[in-house]
């Protein structure tokens, strides 16, 4: 097999256009933020997210200092394992927060790393076909000054 | 016409647009549906729901509202259970059979008839039997490539299904078990991926005369073409999208435990026809069995990346009704 | 100390007043539906519940039988103890359905046992408070007809 | 009146209503404490919202809606680590950490000032002031029964404190610490409880004579109590509803660094005396050790099921004006 792992054909979906942001919450505290999809016919449980790393400008940003937010909750990305009842829909964006120091206006290389199984594509006992989500892209980071939620 | 088969149409069908375009919703693939005269189709809910195994109470209501606006009926669930999705275990035997159960509870929710349910091993039919008619809901176990009906596994759940002989069990052969060709559709794709029309042709005609993936890609790279769209051709050829003969007698054998059929496929060209999948031969079998029931066409060409499901999908109905017409 | 575990005041609101009900979905299928809430002052991860049993006029109603439902969410009784991105909110009913033979109409004797830990009342490593949550009531059934949700 | 401290309300004083009253919410909650004057509060997370540690975004918006249709000010978010919520194991310090941050943003989102969050290692001290700093939210560390201000922990942190110097750390003295003698809403909920009358005042007569619970409660029996409602009041007066001299010495010494205070109390009279707790002299020394800031009222009648809280808590405010108002 060339390809190790399954990939569909929405790749250009994962990373979300136009979703690149910085927000700007009071004088000294900032996220970076970035929407997301699954690229998959069908939802997953976040459980099933088997590798996670995000690169901005090539450099990895620590996954401690990232969030994952769907449907209005939040998670640490080292919870993810975990959260076999927290269902990521085909149709759905999640949010990554990213606690970074400043980040320039403008383009920036961004590159996800993401991948699951497939929890019913069972090969072997604990064996299951892994999907490949990853994508990167160059998005223009917009900045936002925001109170609140 | 055969008035003893009639059509459904599966939302998966529409996986392309609904994953690609905003705004795109049920109540699209509906009116389509309604246009084609077509009222009965199947929901897959890892699919269609953002919220599974079970989906939200909102989720429901919005779907019942759909169905009653546009004269829809939910033939069947497209369950399923994900035994793999706590980290670190695979889910046993109870587990499994326990979100059967909830499966169930959401078919009668939605209102479905049917559930394409995961298959449990055979001690556990009769419970199943018992919980299907306690639901009013009919169970079927999908038949799905790269299965074939003639394997022992099918052959034993026959077995068993004729023992118990419960109208509550079945099975659901999908018509993906009896691709003989590559589609048309398949082959444009791999060569948008890069690969040679040459690599495509040698990897088909040496798929099934003895030869391992691994000799054929040597082959093709010895032809010149070592590209990663060559391997992913060949690959693929070998893997995926396999192909060979059909298994018509072991799909004649399943026919008397058959609750509906997955009416898969990949392209059906503006004369009408299928040529990965000999839907003549297999509906001719289907009406020859005397079985009364319903074909769900279940269009694949998300497989593809093509956004062209109504128009593949209303020319399957149509190719179905000529065929029917003609037997 | 007489009490082994923590029971604070609303022991009477656990078990909601007038929410029994035996729904039938369809001829051959019907389940028993009940409200509930936690005796507490805050809410709870569902993770903390330590102790399930549900009586019904003196019988154990098996836990492989019941559902709890809380936001549109199902669990079953023994996925609770991983739940603890599932908060159960003080003001929240959750709900449980049971799947029994047949009930009959009129008064019966519902009799809850529900522990759990408070989480952030740390006696010493693994040691947690222990809420006393459970209600006892006589509470009449009533009877729905559904199809549907 | 001593312009130095203000007044403000934790929502936490209307757990009962909160809890029993049908329709009731932090609107009412709000119109209350309006009518009363009081524009500041504290809003407890785990009591308050339905989602936790992170509530829902419609949740927060429908707050910030809330504090400007009243307005109202979040003084304080009461935050807090369940470091015992996932099942089988503690959360570790780093994880305790990460949580703590996720209560400065949820903080930071409703417009809160302060956290009352939890306490973390010494060492942890710098990276927590630092996240504050950014954050722009002060973190106090809540000093709250069985312990005392003399405590040798609380003094750790004290010279912890002083010598980090920063002004987003320090403590939230809660001055249920400070509980003198039983509350006389205590004695009549032991009452109704079914204790009687004799075994209260004697377990009160000798809780600090060096007896243990077991000596005492051999005691009541032997005078012919040993009912259940007798044995509970015995243990609550040795333990969770227990009572003793006053910390003055150490209040004095945490003050320099304290962020704002728990007014805790359990009941008012209609003279406006806190028997239980010495409001008086408490109030005296943090006039005396010059603090400016923040008074937060913190009823706990709910602890014995009294749904009393609006009149208790306009108690609890005039009687602090009197006494400041002396001072
Ligand atoms: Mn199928
Ligand atoms: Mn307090």
């Amino acid at each position: 097999m060339p390809t190790k792992y399954m990939i569909l054909g929405y790749g250009d979906h994962v990373l979300c256009d136009d979703s690149l942001r910085l927000v700007r919450h009071g004088a000294k505290h900032q996220s970076l933020m970035l929407d997301v999809r699954l690229n998959y016919y069908r939802g997953l449980h976040l459980s099933c997210i088997s590798e996670f790393e995000l690169r901005l400008d090539g450099r990895v940003v620590p996954s401690g200092n990232v969030i994952l937010s769907l449907h209005g909750k939040e998670f640490a990305i080292d919870e993810l394992s975990d959260q076999y009842t927290e269902f990521w829909g085909v149709k759905d964006r999640a949010t990554l927060e990213c606690f970074l120091g400043p980040v320039a206006e403008g383009g920036h290389d961004v590159d996800l790393t993401l991948r699951f199984r497939s929890p019913y594509m069972k090969f072997a006992p604990g064996v299951y076909a892994t999907i490949d989500g990853s994508a990167r892209k160059t998005m223009v980071l917009r900045t936002i000054e925001k109170a609140g939620v | 016409m055969d008035r003893r088969i009639d059509f459904g149409v599966s939302l998966y069908s529409f996986t392309q647009p609904w994953y690609e375009r905003p705004g795109y919703g049920i109540a699209d693939m509906f009116a389509f549906l309604r246009k084609l005269g077509i009222s009965q189709y199947e929901i897959v809910g890892a699919q269609s729901f953002d919220q599974y195994p079970v989906p939200r109470p909102e989720t429901v209501r919005g779907l019942l509202e759909l169905n009653e606006r546009y004269g829809m009926t939910p033939f069947s669930y497209g369950g399923g259970v994900d035994m793999g999705k706590i980290t670190g275990r695979d889910m046993d035997d109870e587990e499994i059979f326990r979100e059967s159960l909830n499966d169930l509870r959401v078919a009668q929710r939605i209102g479905a008839k049917h559930l394409r349910g995961t298959m449990l091993p055979l001690d556990y039919l009769p419970r199943l039997a018992e919980f299907a008619e306690r639901f009013g809901i009919r169970i079927g176990f999908e038949i799905h490539a790269p299965s074939r009906p003639s394997d022992a596994k099918i052959q034993q759940y026959l077995e068993a299904f004729d023992k118990l002989d419960s109208p509550w069990l079945g099975f659901v052969p999908d018509f993906g078990i009896f691709i003989e060709r590559p589609s048309p559709t398949l082959k444009e794709n791999l060569e948008r991926r890069g690969a040679h029309r040459e690599t495509v042709e040698h990897a088909i005609a040496n798929r099934h005369v003895g030869k391992t993936e691994e000799q054929v890609w040597q082959e093709v790279q010895a032809m010149g073409h070592a590209g990663e769209g060559d391997h992913i051709a060949v690959s693929q050829l070998f893997g995926h999208q396999s192909f060979g003969p059909a298994d018509f007698d072991g799909f004649r054998s399943v026919l008397r435990r058959t609750l509906y059929f997955h009416g898969k496929f990949y392209h059906v060209d503006e004369n009408l026809v299928e040529t990965a999948i000999d839907y003549d031969r297999l509906l001719g079998l289907v009406v020859e069995s005397g079985f009364r029931g319903t074909m769900m066409t279940e269009y694949e060409g998300h497989s593809y990346n093509l956004d062209d499901a109504e128009e593949q999908v209303a020319r399957h109905i149509a190719m179905q009704e000529s065929i029917l017409s003609k037997l």
